[in-house]
């Protein structure tokens, strides 16, 4: 049976080069998945851990940064900080059992829309391989038994407890 | 939260309709949270479209206004005047992007009309959240700085200084004059490049409103527009302009001699203590320390000694002078491509191989041969010449662009060949004759009359390896003759290479430097390649010449005189309305941790060790929002980027898929 | 060669796609500027009934037979001259082997100038799919027999110069997994079928 | 270092010499070359003039034999025809996967099964000029082949198609001329060092071929070379066996011997000439080496003294 999930996925795309590769993308007419829902921030460094989180528990499947190249950054470096962020972020994630293809964080220029455009591709084929994240199940474990993460026994144990004080 | 927000849904003719059900989003629109009003328009952009916003606003008292139409970078700024010519603040207003990043980019009908409606949920629980703003204005200092002495900059130099405003022109080379300088006749009209070039040169150097730093780089740039501080270096010459009269006594009496790699293109010699060329401006030489006997082993004060006003000053030093400016304009030109990269041309193997540079040095009465033209041993003159076109450009291994403007200037070396040794066989090696410009083409006309032989072919190779009779000592252009298809080798004396136009090595420090970026090959990017190109990314800052791209005179100067017009207009309006997209910090929530001190790459955060809080100075803050995401106690808000605003988005694009529990949160 | 009737609207596959099918990779064809750069390095240009650029031009005119009656791609040394100057790097000798290949697939062949070409790359082959290894005294007897008996004549001090000096087998020397290497070469020729 | 070693069909008989010669001066060298066992024929320029997907499967049996045999991930190949074939194989399979399969799925009716990259094919003069190194093949030079003038010859396949990094410029290569210059000759800087020999037109139109090989004879002779040193058995065999035909054909009177850079390197190791396949090249090398015995007074041209208005040559790069 064909895989008709239709994934969700939140893209914070930086007002300079990703959110104009995108309208780039759109003036050329160059068509890709349409699951890619964008929200327009001024520098990728704007996004917060926060931010992403909030979007898989508001419903999205994942998650995609989007900033200017290391170096062709509007603000000088804002992508640098984005990019620190990122990984400690996706370890937090890894822990909670989301998987790495979900939240990415892809650079692009104004002038690729092209590769904006295959990066969308690319990112919702992998997310609708993974299926919807159903958060709820898969990080708070809301049916009671903890969520079905690669950690070993104990570990989830100590994360359900830790998550349940953190939450208000 | 109650506010009354008005949905406008564009069709944008069949951009948006055709692809998004747009009266089904309008409907659908109508009966969300805090939706006074929802239409759908066949154009919002249009006078009538906007017509139906201001109404709206007045008649149903709308307190927020959402447009569902194409990018911010379009209409953003139209329909904020529309909402501010309706009495409503132009900050409380959100576009929808359902163009651009929805109908466009799908031909699933139903997808895009889902996205939209999501894209239109999220503008609207946003808009609710949005604060009313005011821009902020910015004095605009009246100074300009023009980094770059060419045609281009001294263009914009003195558009700007006729106009009464202060320029300061900074040019990495001992004297201004550029590329053009170099040559000897420019196309089509065979002007001499000195002839016009000088007086515009010698008008910068006396000009009131010009102080020119020539032998000098911008070091470091900080600010924003209307407030730029730079840092110049001026290098040490060695000697002291005030006295200096240029009499040019220590040149003709220096005994070192080296060959000219700059100026000269490598073609002919200059001495260590120099000036490029005659007409050079400012008038002062300088002495190459790389090449000078005192410099290297401490003796020979040749040119100190004869120095009739003792000007020579062996131990100045660099000079580093802060400047304050409100724009800036980059000029910096372009290099030519090295054909050594290109080996089966023999460049810098067989001798009679030129570049077109060192061709022009050559034809230049002030050149090492006063314009005669000879082969490498500096007697013969040649009796067949052949031109090769594209050597570097139109080459995926090299550049693939076209570099514009080889194609005249070969026709332009024809003539001359012509011209000067009337006897000789002169043949063109193209692949298409571009003759864009005016009089461009009658110029080609000019030279078949004068019987030119153009040879339809890309150059295969160039080699001295004799194999038919007639070719001994000779050098052989071998070639497809495409237009008769047919392989043939041509014997001539003598070689001209048209380089590619290329960006300067260091095109990427440079750009870094004033904060703007650089297209894969290193020319600078404008604003919009075809409605904004003398424009940057960056407020204040402007691109004129071929450090934008391959460009002749003519377009070079056009360039300069535009990004001094832009520049005249801001001076003209005084102050410049900023973004009010600004960094705030809420004092009582700051913890002094400084953490956000180090992220901010414009030095807009300073800490007040007294009360141990941090603060942001609004005017220097470009708004990224990088501190504001970093702060561990969230006590920076960013205007019109406030958390409360991304997250209110956010829930709103997932309004399809939001788990019911979190939809009373 | 058939006077060309005026040449008719591409047919439905067009010889141009074909010859891009057949070339491994990406030979990039459809980006060829007719500048002559490979006509213009080709050692045995001068030799060409057409040069490699007339060749492509003629492969968009969708004009097969003349394409694959011409001496072209037999007279292609592979020296890749082609490839390494063309301004857009396309695949010229391999295009040039695809070439060769759909002639000897059409029978073309036999009308161009080099009509042998192909048997001697046969009868080199035939070695190789019954021993393993070339065999240089049969290859070069057994071709030269058949269309140059004149010429074998004038190879014979050659080649007793060379057998002189240890540098010719009498014999074919066969591999021990020939079995293998015949399994393999049917089973290659089962699954390439085209060409 | 080890390597496995495939010699090609040339080696086996026609171009003895050269294989003799690389096995002296590897064994000098400290390079161990594990010959690939049962190796087959890579079809030259022939098969894949008949059959893609055969001449494929035909090289890439040598590819999955060689995988097989432990002790190395390097394959040398002397001859540069077999270099060709087999990195061109190697390549195509890595960058379609369709292809990789369907060879591979031929291979499998032989029990054989090879991935693309998991070897690195060399040509000897890249791995004696990379991996051992101008100064370590100039520390074994005994008695250095001084006064020798030697053009050095590339031929078209190991610098150019390009299919792989080069290790050389396909223009106007240096490394045989340095790796010359480290055995103390004198190297020729003719310009067709990089010119096709012709390959087999011989065969299908000897007068294009021989005036091929006219070409680069003419061109060694002019620069006054003593004899052309080559790396390919096809292009020795072209120039070396060919040369009375072209003497015939363009009423010239060439007399340049034809030997393996190996056979050079063997001399200037000090190894016996016998031990090197001297003496099997047709146009005999025996007064051109025998310079070598000698040495020669012979003054070197003296450069052509430069006049006052002699305008500046461009340096090149690398020059002082």
């Amino acid at each position: 049976m064909e895989n008709t999930f239709e994934p969700v996925i939140v893209g914070f795309l930086c007002n300079w080069c990703s959110y104009r590769a995108a309208d780039l993308a759109g003036t050329a007419r160059i068509h890709y998945a349409p699951n890619l829902r964008p929200i327009r921030v001024m520098c990728s460094g704007r996004v917060e851990p926060q931010h992403v989180l909030a979007a898989l528990r508001a419903g999205a499947d994942g998650v995609m940064i989007a900033g200017c190249h290391p170096g062709e950054c509007h603000y000088v470096e804002g992508n640098l900080k984005t990019m620190r962020r990122f990984y400690l972020l996706r370890r937090l994630l890894a822990q909670w059992g989301i998987e790495e293809e979900r939240v990415q964080l892809v650079w692009a220029s104004a002038s690729e829309g092209n590769i904006l455009a295959a990066a969308v591709d690319r990112m919702t084929e992998q997310v609708r391989a993974l299926g919807p994240l159903r958060w709820q199940q898969q990080v708070l474990g809301a049916d009671g038994q903890p969520s079905p993460a690669p950690l070993s026994r104990e570990e989830s144990a100590h994360a359900v407890a830790e998550r349940a004080e953190m939450l208000p | 939260m109650t506010e009354r927000v008005g949905v406008y849904v564009c069709h944008c003719g069949s951009n948006i309709a055709g692809t998004v059900d747009v009266a089904d989003v309008a409907r659908w629109a109508g009966e969300q949270a805090n939706v006074a009003i929802a239409r759908d328009y066949k154009f919002m952009c249009s006078s009538l479209g906007q017509e139906l916003i201001a109404a709206d606003i007045r008649e149903k008292g709308l307190t927020r206004v959402v447009v569902a139409a194409c990018s911010p970078h379009m209409h953003e700024k139209t329909f904020r005047n529309t909402c501010a010519q309706a009495g409503l603040n132009p900050y409380l207003f959100e576009m929808a992007n359902i163009r651009e990043h929805d109908s466009w980019a799908t031909k699933d009908r139903e997808a895009a009309t889902l996205k939209a409606k999501a894209l239109v949920k999220g503008a609207i629980e946003r808009v609710v959240h949005h604060q009313p703003l005011e821009p902020l204005p910015v004095f605009i200092n009246p100074n300009t700085l023009v980094v770059g002495g060419g045609i281009a900059g001294i263009t914009a130099a003195l558009e700007l200084a006729n106009a009464g405003h202060h320029v300061y022109l900074v040019e990495r080379e001992p004297s201004i004059g550029g590329r053009m300088a170099q040559l000897d006749k420019t196309f089509p009209t065979l002007d001499c490049a000195a002839c016009i070039l000088t007086p515009r040169m010698v008008e910068v150097g006396q000009h009131e409103h010009i102080t020119l730093f020539t032998y000098s780089e911008v070091e470091q740039v900080s600010g924003y527009v209307g407030n730029f501080t730079v840092t110049v270096r001026k290098r040490a010459r060695h000697v002291d302009e005030s006295l200096c009269t240029g009499c040019g006594i220590c040149e003709e009496k220096c005994p070192k001699r080296v060959i000219d790699e700059g100026f000269g293109a490598g073609l002919g010699y200059r001495k260590a203590i120099y000036r490029p060329f005659p007409q050079a401006v400012p008038k002062y030489p300088v002495i190459d320390v790389a090449n000078c006997t005192f410099f290297q082993r401490g003796k020979c004060k040749a040119c100190q000694i004869v120095c009739p006003t003792g000007a020579i000053n062996y131990d100045q030093q660099d000079e580093v002078l802060q400047i304050q400016v409100g724009n800036i304009i980059l000029a910096t030109g372009h290099v030519l491509f090295d054909p050594r990269r290109i080996p089966q041309y023999g460049y810098g193997r067989l001798a009679n191989v030129f570049t077109s540079l060192e061709f022009e040095r050559m034809v230049n009465a002030a050149g090492p041969t006063e314009g005669k033209i000879v082969l490498r041993d500096g007697v013969t003159p040649p009796r067949s010449v052949a031109i090769v076109h594209c050597v570097g450009s139109r080459d995926q291994n090299y550049h693939e662009y076209c570099s514009k403007v080889c194609c005249m200037y070969s026709l332009k070396f024809a003539h001359l060949i012509h011209e000067r040794v009337p006897d000789a066989e002169v043949y063109n090696f193209y692949i298409d004759m571009r003759t864009p410009g005016k009089g461009y083409e009658e110029f080609y006309h000019r030279l078949l009359r004068e019987g030119t032989h153009f040879v339809r072919g890309r150059v295969a190779e160039v080699t001295d390896a004799a194999r038919l009779p007639g070719e001994e000592g000779k050098l052989i252009v071998q070639v497809e003759d495409t237009l008769i298809g047919k392989q043939r080798r041509i014997p001539v004396d003598m070689v001209i290479l048209s380089p590619a136009m290329e960006a300067h090595a260091d095109s990427r420090e440079i750009a870094q430097r004033f904060g703007l970026g650089c297209d894969f090959n290193g020319f600078f990017t404008e604003r919009h390649p075809k409605l904004d190109p003398v424009a940057t990314m960056t407020e204040g800052l402007f691109i004129a010449g071929t450090c934008q791209g391959p460009k002749d005179i003519p377009e070079s100067v056009t360039q300069g005189a535009a990004a001094a017009a832009r520049v005249a207009g801001l001076i003209k309006q005084g102050t410049v309305m900023m973004e009010p997209v600004r960094a705030h910090i809420e004092e009582a929530l700051c913890s002094g941790c400084r953490i956000c001190n180090t992220l901010c790459p414009y030095n807009a955060i300073v800490f007040h060790a007294d009360r141990g809080v941090s603060e942001v100075v609004t005017a220097l803050c470009q708004g990224c929002g990088t501190c504001v995401a970093a702060c561990p106690s969230q006590a920076i808000t960013g205007a019109h980027f406030t958390n409360q605003q991304i997250m209110a988005e956010i829930e709103g694009v997932l309004w399809d898929v939001r788990p019911a529990e979190l939809v009373e949160a | 060669m058939a006077t060309a009737a005026a040449v008719s609207a591409a047919p439905t596959v067009s010889f141009f796609e074909e010859v891009i099918a057949a070339t491994p990779g990406d030979p990039r064809l459809e980006l060829c500027l007719q500048c002559g750069t490979c006509g213009g390095s080709c050692p045995s240009g001068p030799d060409m009934d057409h040069t490699p650029r007339a060749l492509f031009a003629m492969i968009a005119a969708g004009m097969k037979e003349a394409v694959l009656r011409s001496n072209t791609p037999w007279y292609c040394v592979s020296c890749y001259y082609c490839i390494v100057r063309c301004p857009q790097e396309i695949h010229i000798t391999d295009v040039m082997y695809a070439l060769k290949r759909m002639a000897i697939k059409e029978g073309f062949y036999r009308e161009s100038k080099a009509s042998e070409a192909p048997e001697f790359s046969r009868t080199f082959i035939d070695y190789v799919d019954n021993y393993g290894r070339s065999f240089e005294l049969g290859l070069a007897t057994r071709y030269h027999l058949r269309y140059h008996p004149l010429d074998a004549v004038k190879m014979a001090p050659m080649a007793i110069d060379l057998f002189r000096r240890g540098r010719m087998d009498l014999t074919p020397k066969q591999i021990k997994g020939i079995g293998q290497l015949k399994a393999i070469l049917a089973r290659a020729k089962e699954l390439g079928g085209a060409v | 270092m080890n390597y496995h070693y495939y010699p090609g069909c040339s080696l086996e008989r026609n171009a003895s010499a050269y294989h003799q010669s690389t096995m002296a001066v590897a064994k000098t060298l400290g390079l161990q070359f594990m010959e690939v066992p049962d190796w087959n024929c890579c079809g030259a320029t022939e098969y894949f003039s008949i059959d893609l997907l055969t001449a494929y499967a035909l090289v890439g049996r040598n590819l999955a034999l060689a995988a097989q045999q432990p002790g190395s991930d390097q394959l040398v190949a002397p001859c540069s025809a077999c270099f060709l074939n087999l990195t061109k194989t190697d390549r195509y399979m890595a960058d379609s996967p369709e292809l990789a399969e369907k060879i591979n799925l031929a291979l499998a009716a032989g029990g054989l099964h090879y991935d693309s990259g998991s070897l690195r094919v060399r040509h000897l003069l890249d791995v004696v000029v990379n991996d051992v190194g101008y100064d370590a093949v100039a520390a074994r030079v005994t008695n250095p082949l001084k006064g020798l003038r030697v053009a050095p010859y590339y031929g078209c396949l190991i610098v150019r198609p390009g299919y792989r990094e080069a290790f050389d410029d396909p223009e106007y290569p240096t490394t045989l001329d340095k790796l010359m210059r480290a055995l103390g000759a004198e190297v020729v800087d003719y310009p067709m060092k990089a010119h096709c020999c012709g390959g087999h037109m011989t065969q299908i139109s000897q007068p294009v071929a021989l005036d091929l090989i006219h070409r680069l004879l003419k061109s060694a002779a002019d620069y006054e070379a003593d004899l052309i040193v080559t790396l390919c058995p096809m292009c020795q065999l072209n120039l070396d066996a060919y040369q009375d035909n072209v003497n015939q054909m363009f009423k010239t009177d060439f007399h340049l011997p034809v030997l393996y850079f190996t056979q050079l390197m063997g001399l200037a190791f000090g190894l016996k000439a016998r031990d090197l396949g001297i003496g099997k090249e047709l146009v005999s090398a025996r007064l051109a080496l025998a310079k070598i015995g000698v040495e020669t007074t012979a003054e070197k041209p003296s450069p052509k003294p430069r006049s006052k208005n002699d305008l500046p040559m461009p340096r090149m790069p690398g020059e002082g």
